[in-house]
């Protein structure tokens, strides 16, 4: 594993989307978050996961971003719809249970051997004989043989979210 | 055809006159009434031909035919005819006196909405009857018992409209069911008490050829006290269909139906249904010595208090009534006294009397525009003298006066009464002389002396107020549009219209009508009929006349019969070879098997008992000539301040109908109402409305949890994952896998 | 025909259900037409059945069982379909109350209290009602039978709440969610003691399996404790529904809120499910547990007749006299299957055949001066005779059928379990239902009394009587009730050879004969 | 510093969820929330590129392929949902949006 990639992505993204979630300005929080996929895609390119990477930059931080964008201008936000939820129990309580939630997933990473002891780029190698390559031509080939219906049926999704969009969204005749 | 067609021909001739009016004559008077009268005719050619095949002089037969009607795990029930002297005998019974009062029903009915909803009722009365008659077990009886009960609730409540009517039918129906519990009990507990005992060679069966022979057998001692208890039981069945004490108060009430009704349920047959079957089953009764106790001493009370209620019934029919009572009474104690064949002497001739008796009240109600109040008659020998002659000789032989066939049987009675038992033996004598003497007052008021229904009574006003208007809303049409009615002479005598008026009843439009003349026949049914109603605004109009033909034919037949029906049964020294009616019924079982009536001498004649009751039956006619007659001489309202309370005791009947009214009032009503309450109140409101409540309160708490804010599900949700988590990661390494 | 005809008994249904999806709204014709025809046609195959029953026995029967195929075969689902005697009078029962129920609503289309609006969603209810019973009936699969079961509940609900009655005394959205409630609650805890089999049954015979067949094959091996808690679960929750007191205030109020065709669907069938079920998987998985509990069942059964029949005295709307009358007479049903004997099983199966058409007959007259009147209330009405002669005839016909008056079916299967009630030695419970008939008549009467008898009322001048074809449905049912009261045997003979095995199962049991040592024993009837 | 193993991306990845948690559990306005739902797949994303490597194959590439065309999906049709109450509403703060509560 590329040492060097996942510090400078993983650095990236956890503070892009640390700003982004606490932002007061939309705009900024989407600009962060742009940066947090942008960490993200480091990351990715790292795994040798090449294909992924693009798509992330492609399609979260390009297209999905600028959706964002447009629909944070079209609604003209007020600071006080931007604010944080002011009920501090039930706040507090999912701050508590996110946190518990993060430091078990941690400590189950940490402590389990098969991750730590097993996860290093020798050990991977040594145990299944390859170290991935996630090229598009890789990554295609599996996605037209295996699994070509989830992927025909991801269009059929597409599909129905565009007319779902368009259902809602238009205005009432 | 064999003996056994024969009875199933008479058994289902009625029935299907009655379908046949049921599903396709109902719009067509004349075919009804055909349809009626041929169905009972059948019935009676059939019995006559049995009676001839039946009642040699030889030995008696007896003929059974059977089939299975339902069976199941072992019980089978079945149906079937059984025909012996004891069945003929009825069977003629109710077919001769039913086509009697059927043709009368033609004349007296005339004009009534219902026609053939009448006769068609009529007609499954007679299938119903019979099907008692020819029953061959217990369940089978049980079946046309009911189904009695059913036909009598349609007939006194045949004039639906009237709720006194609605009132009685539902009373009798009633009444007979609160008997019919006992004896469905009655004939449970002696199945399974016979099934129990076990008696080899004797399946458990219902059936009376098969079961009769085990009681004579002796093998049912330890038994004994079921046994005599099931027979208990039983009886009460027929205490409720003859009108014993205390389940005799739906016989009075019942003279809401129609009179022929009356006089061919409420007084020749039906009631005699209880009688017949005490006869019939006196196989259960024989071998024990309580039930027939009971049976005499209710016999006895019951004819005693009938007797004294019939002296305070002013209604033509109410006396009667009571009198059918009070004789039922006789038989009943007869049956106690184990004569069981006196009883049924009794039971025919008394049907023939008393049947003619009620038709004469019901020609006099209809020659009287039906009026029925017997202190607004008198004088109508002059004008109705066929009449008056049949209702003298019914009165008569009612009275036990010789050589009339009611002193034949009545004599057979007493002289059961003098050999076993002495005071019922004097309730007999006293009975006897009521008997008379309160059909002495009924022959006076009604017959002799001057016709007193012309008057015009003080009170009309008041009563105007009285007579519900609603008796007009039934068109007063049909009589005028029936073209055979001018033959019988109803306008020659003017029903006027001033009648009405005396009741108030002009506004109602009367004179739109402009035919109110013929509306006696649906008018006006409220406002009679009941002996406690006080003085008539007025009569309904007109002279009193002679009824047509078609009702006066059945008088003097059943006049006729009233005179020799006692020839059946004249005791031995008196005629040759004696007491033919006993022997039929005595010896039906000689030949087949044993007998099922009590080994008993044959009935001879007793002087003395001849004596005593005519001496009882005269000294009543004489006092009631006495208070009644022509003379006058002794007057009623000194008598009855002479007793004190006990008329006022009799006037209430004994205070039976209160003590009934207060159980169902405040005691049957109340726990119904309990019951009811707790329904509303307890269990639904308390018990399943308070778990709707409880679990609707807690799902109200946990609504809360809902609040409407994305952030608070969402914070549920993740505790339950941590839960899940923390649950998955503990019992994985608690687990010995891993 | 003949070899497929258990199929066609489901299949007529839910075919009629289907088509009646694609029937236009608008044709009045073909929405009431379809059920018509769809019941004419099971009544046809119903009858055949039960010819079938009446000339070949159980023999005849067992061979027209189609074979058994797996549907789901790692849960052990299959396609079994059986029928026996019991079963080919409740199939008739059934048909006759669907065809009488879609012909008495050809009427309602003037009126706005009948199914006025939207027929069509009501006839598709109705229809999958009626497969639903038709499946309880016909399965022999413990799984499909459930589902049945509740296929047949569900749908009551709607035809209750969108076009049940809106009185005060009987609001239909509290009518139709208790008897929903009720109703599924009792299948639940049943589903409890259905469970308990399938597993039990699984891990003797090693596979899963919802075959009765194969239930029963492994019965040998449940232990008596397992039977009468097994036995108490299934008990109590077919209980609900037929309905046993204390479990019964669902119905009265069911009965009253619901449409007529409704009231007659639920009290002349959906009653029936209980005892039947009782019957067809109670007493035959669990003998040990019906011989234990049945003596306290008798006891409750009392309660249910004398108590439904008091109540039933202190009721003002028409209705709910009938309603409470019916929990009075299920009471008898319950005594028939309290008293494990042949007779009085036989009885109570006649007794929900008698009872079904009856009662359908009750509630189809009921709608037709209800539907007019619009008003049930017993003081308001009086003097009906006048204006509806025929109805009110009929109403009469009713009213003695009901009070047990002989010539009825009702009569015979009463006395049948008044005698079966005796023999097992129920004397007190016998004599008490003997009383009930006594307290049956009384609100019987007095509700014909007030409703129908007594001086015309103006107020209801303008009805119109019963002409024509409306008269046919009701005097069908009358008819049927007659023919079966005269001569019963015909339909007894089926019942009782269907019944005699299933109960000779229980008396066989260690726990009947303790409890019974001295039982009569009656020589079996030779047919 | 240890050399970066399977585990490094999987905490990685648990922290990137928990910081969208936070933000969904922490901010009222829709469209913030929904980039917290979108940290959240991505989070999701990375733990399955990190297994795919782990386990020398390419199932979890396939995998946050589809789940990247779902995000593209979900984040349109929220995204019109939001137009659509905030026509209604005139905000789109999610107190606001509370028809279905219990």
């Amino acid at each position: 594993m590329d040492d060097a990639s996942f510090w400078l992505g993983g650095l990236t993204a956890v503070t892009g989307g640390l700003m982004a979630v606490t932002r007061r300005n939309a705009v900024a929080s989407v600009m962060w978050l742009v940066g947090a996929f942008l960490g993200m895609s480091v990351l990715f390119l790292g795994m040798d996961a090449g294909f992924i990477g693009v798509i992330q930059v492609l399609v979260y931080a390009g297209a999905i971003m600028v959706l964002f964008l447009f629909v944070i201008m079209l609604l003209k936000l007020t600071p006080a719809g931007l604010a944080r939820v002011d009920r501090p129990k039930m706040t507090i309580a999912g701050i508590l249970a996110a946190g518990a939630l993060t430091a078990i997933l941690c400590a189950v990473a940490v402590a389990s051997p098969a991750w730590t002891r097993d996860g290093t780029d020798a050990a991977i190698r040594a145990r299944t004989g390859t170290l991935v390559q996630g090229r598009t031509a890789a990554v295609a080939d599996r996605l037209f043989s295996d699994h070509l219906l989830p992927f025909e049926i991801t269009s059929v999704l597409l599909l129905a979210a565009i007319v779902g969009s368009v259902a809602l969204t238009k205005r009432k005749v | 055809m064999t003996t056994t067609a024969l009875a199933w021909t008479t058994l289902l001739a009625p029935l299907v006159a009655a379908a046949l009016i049921a599903c396709f004559t109902l719009k067509h008077r004349a075919l009804s009434a055909a349809l009626a009268v041929a169905g009972i005719g059948t019935g009676l050619v059939c019995s006559v031909a049995m009676a001839f095949r039946i009642l040699g002089p030889g030995d008696p037969v007896r003929e059974m035919h059977e089939f299975t009607w339902l069976a199941s795990g072992g019980v089978t029930l079945k149906f079937g005819v059984l025909v012996d002297g004891l069945s003929v005998l009825m069977s003629l019974v109710v077919t001769g006196i039913g086509l009697c009062i059927f043709v009368f029903s033609n004349g007296y009915m005339k004009g009534e909405r219902g026609w053939s909803r009448y006769f068609a009722c009529l007609s499954l009365f007679a299938f119903s009857m019979l099907g008692i008659v020819f029953s061959t077990n217990l369940v089978e009886t049980f079946i046309f018992w009911e189904l009695v009960g059913v036909s009598s609730y349609s007939l006194i409540g045949y004039y639906f409209e009237r709720p006194s009517a609605v009132e009685a039918s539902k009373k009798a129906f009633l009444t007979n069911r609160i008997g019919d519990f006992g004896m469905t009990c009655g004939i449970l507990l002696t199945f399974f008490t016979l099934a129990k005992a076990g008696i080899p060679g004797v399946s458990p069966s219902f059936t009376f050829t098969e079961i009769a022979p085990v009681f004579h057998s002796g093998v049912l001692k330890p038994f004994e006290a079921d046994l005599a208890l099931g027979a208990f039981l039983v009886f009460t069945g027929a205490m409720a269909k003859s009108a014993q004490v205390p389940l005799h108060v739906w016989l009075p009430d019942a003279m809401e139906g129609p009179t022929p009704v009356s006089a061919l349920m409420h007084a020749a047959t039906m009631v005699a249904a209880g009688v017949y079957l005490v006869c019939r089953t006196y196989f259960l009764f024989a071998p024990y010595e309580w039930p027939l106790h009971v049976v005499a001493g209710l016999g006895g009370a019951t004819a005693f208090f009938a007797a004294t209620m019939a002296f305070t019934a002013n209604d033509v029919k109410k006396v009667l009534a009571y009198s059918t009572l009070s004789q039922l009474g006789y038989m009943t104690m007869a049956l106690g006294l184990r004569s069981p064949s006196a009883a049924m002497f009794h039971l025919t001739t008394h049907a023939c009397f008393k049947a003619l008796l009620f038709l004469c009240a019901g020609a006099v109600i209809y020659g009287c525009h039906h009026e029925q109040d017997m202190r607004r008659m008198g004088g109508l020998r002059k004008k109705m003298p066929v009449t008056a002659w049949c209702y003298g000789i019914g009165a008569l032989a009612l009275a036990g006066i010789a050589p009339l066939s009611g002193f034949w049987s009545k004599d057979a009675i007493l002289g059961a009464a003098s050999g076993h038992s002495k005071p019922l033996y004097v309730v007999g004598l006293c009975v006897a002389f009521m008997t008379a003497c309160y059909m002495g007052r009924a022959w006076w008021m009604t017959f002799m002396g001057e016709y007193r229904g012309g008057e015009a009574h003080a009170g009309d006003a008041a009563h105007a107020h009285a007579a519900p208007a609603v008796a007009h809303a039934a068109p007063a049409v049909h009589a005028s549009h029936d073209p055979g009615h001018d033959a019988h002479g109803h306008d020659a005598h003017g029903h006027d219209a001033h009648g009405h008026d005396a009741h108030g009843h002009d506004a109602h439009g009367h004179d739109a009508h402009g035919h109110d003349a013929h509306g006696h026949d649906a008018h006006g049914h409220d406002a009679h009929g009941h002996d406690d109603h006080g003085p008539h605004g007025a009569h309904h109009g007109g002279e009193p006349q002679e009824v047509p033909w078609v009702m006066r034919g059945p008088l003097v037949v059943l006049a006729a019969l009233s005179v020799v029906a006692g020839l059946l049964n004249i005791p031995a020294p008196l005629a040759a070879h004696g007491a033919h009616l006993e022997h039929w019924l005595m010896g039906t079982a000689a030949k087949p098997g044993p007998s099922w009536f009590p080994e008993a001498p044959p009935e001879v004649f007793h002087w003395d008992v001849a004596i005593g009751g005519t001496i009882a039956a005269l000294l009543g006619i004489f006092i009631a000539w006495k208070f009644h007659g022509a003379a006058k001489s002794w007057s009623v309202d000194r008598f009855v301040a002479g007793i004190g309370p006990v008329h006022g005791w009799v006037e209430r009947k004994w205070f039976f109908d209160d003590i009934y009214l207060f159980l169902v009032k405040r005691v049957q009503q109340p726990i119904a109402d309990f019951c009811g309450f707790v329904e509303k109140r307890f269990l639904k409101e308390i018990v399943v409305d308070g778990i709707a409540v409880v679990s609707h309160w807690f799902g109200r708490q946990i609504r809360l949890l809902l609040d409407g804010h994305l952030h608070t599900y969402v914070t549920m949700a993740l505790i339950g994952v941590l839960y899940l988590f923390v649950m998955l990661f503990a019992t994985a390494h608690a687990g010995p896998g891993r | 025909m003949d070899s497929s005809l258990l199929e066609l008994l489901i299949l007529v249904p839910a075919v009629a259900t289907a088509l009646m999806f694609f029937v236009p709204a608008k044709s009045r014709a073909l929405v009431v037409g379809l059920p018509a025809v769809a019941g004419a046609a099971c009544l046809a195959l119903s009858l055949r059945l039960f010819w079938i029953a009446s000339t070949g026995g159980e023999a005849a029967l067992a061979k027209l069982a189609p074979p058994v195929t797996a549907i789901v075969p790692s849960f052990g689902v299959h396609w079994a379909l059986g029928a026996d005697g019991m079963s080919a009078v409740m199939c008739v029962l059934t048909s006759i109350v669907m065809l009488a129920g879609s012909l008495v609503s050809i009427r309602s289309e003037r009126t706005h209290t009948g199914i006025g609006d939207r027929p069509k969603v009501f006839f598709l209810l109705f229809l999958g009602l009626v497969t639903g019973v038709f499946g309880v009936f016909l399965f022999r699969d413990l799984f499909l039978f459930y589902f049945s079961y509740e296929l047949a509940v569900v749908p009551m609900y709607m035809l209750i709440g969108m076009w049940g009655s809106t009185q005060a005394t009987a609001n239909k959205d509290y009518a139709a969610m208790k008897l929903t409630l009720y109703l599924t609650a009792g299948a639940l805890v049943a589903l409890v003691g259905l469970l308990a089999l399938y597993y039990q049954a699984w891990q003797i015979n090693g596979k899963p399996s919802f075959l009765l067949s194969d239930i029963l094959a492994a019965r040998a091996r449940f232990d008596a404790g397992f039977q009468i808690w097994t036995y108490a679960f299934l008990f109590i929750g077919f209980a609900a529904i037929i309905p046993m007191w204390p479990l019964h205030t669902w119905s009265p109020i069911g009965h009253a809120a619901a449409p007529a065709a409704g009231s007659m669907m639920h009290a002349g069938v959906l009653m029936k499910l209980g005892a039947f079920a009782v019957l067809r998987i109670a007493y035959p998985t669990c003998p040990e547990g019906a011989a234990h509990w049945m003596p306290y069942v008798a006891l409750l059964a009392m309660m249910n007749i004398v108590y439904g029949g008091l109540v039933a005295m202190a009721q003002q709307d028409m209705k709910f006299v009938i309603g409470f009358s019916s929990s009075s007479h299920m009471g008898y049903t319950l005594l028939g299957l309290a008293s494990v004997e042949v007779i009085g099983c036989s009885g109570s199966v006649f007794l929900m055949f008698a009872h079904g058409v009856m009662t359908a007959l009750a509630f189809s007259l009921i709608g037709f001066f209800y539907d007019q009147t619009h008003n049930r209330w017993i003081p308001d009405l009086g003097g009906l005779a006048h204006q509806l002669p025929f109805v009110g005839t009929c109403f009469v016909f009713m009213a003695m059928a009901s009070a047990g008056v002989p010539g009825f079916a009702n009569f015979a299967s009463e006395f049948m379990v008044m005698v079966g009630a005796w023999k097992a030695g129920f004397v007190w419970q016998a004599v008490v239902s003997v009383f009930g008939v006594v307290i049956g008549a009384v609100y019987l009467l007095r509700a014909v009394r007030d409703a129908f008898f007594g001086p015309r009322n103006p107020r209801w001048n303008k009805l119109h009587d019963a002409h024509g074809l409306q008269r046919v449905p009701f005097l069908f049912m009358l008819a049927v009730l007659l023919a079966t009261g005269f001569y019963p045997r015909p339909v007894t003979d089926v019942i009782d050879a269907a019944v005699r095995p299933i109960v000779q199962d229980v008396q066989r049991t260690k726990t009947y004969r303790e409890k019974y040592p001295d039982r009569i024993e009656l020589a079996e009837a030779q047919r | 510093m240890p050399p970066v193993t399977t585990a490094h991306y999987v905490m990685l990845s648990a922290i990137l969820m928990g910081v969208g948690l936070f933000g969904v559990v922490t901010r009222k306005n829709a469209v913030i929330v929904l980039m917290g739902l979108e940290l959240m797949l991505n989070a999701a994303n990375l733990a399955f590129v990190a297994f795919a490597r782990h386990h020398g194959n390419l199932q979890g590439h396939v995998f946050t392929f589809i789940v990247i065309a779902v995000a593209a999906a979900e984040a349109a049709v929220a995204l019109s949902i939001m137009i659509a109450l905030y026509r209604l509403k005139g905000s789109i703060t999610l107190d606001d949006a509370q028809e279905l509560k219990g």
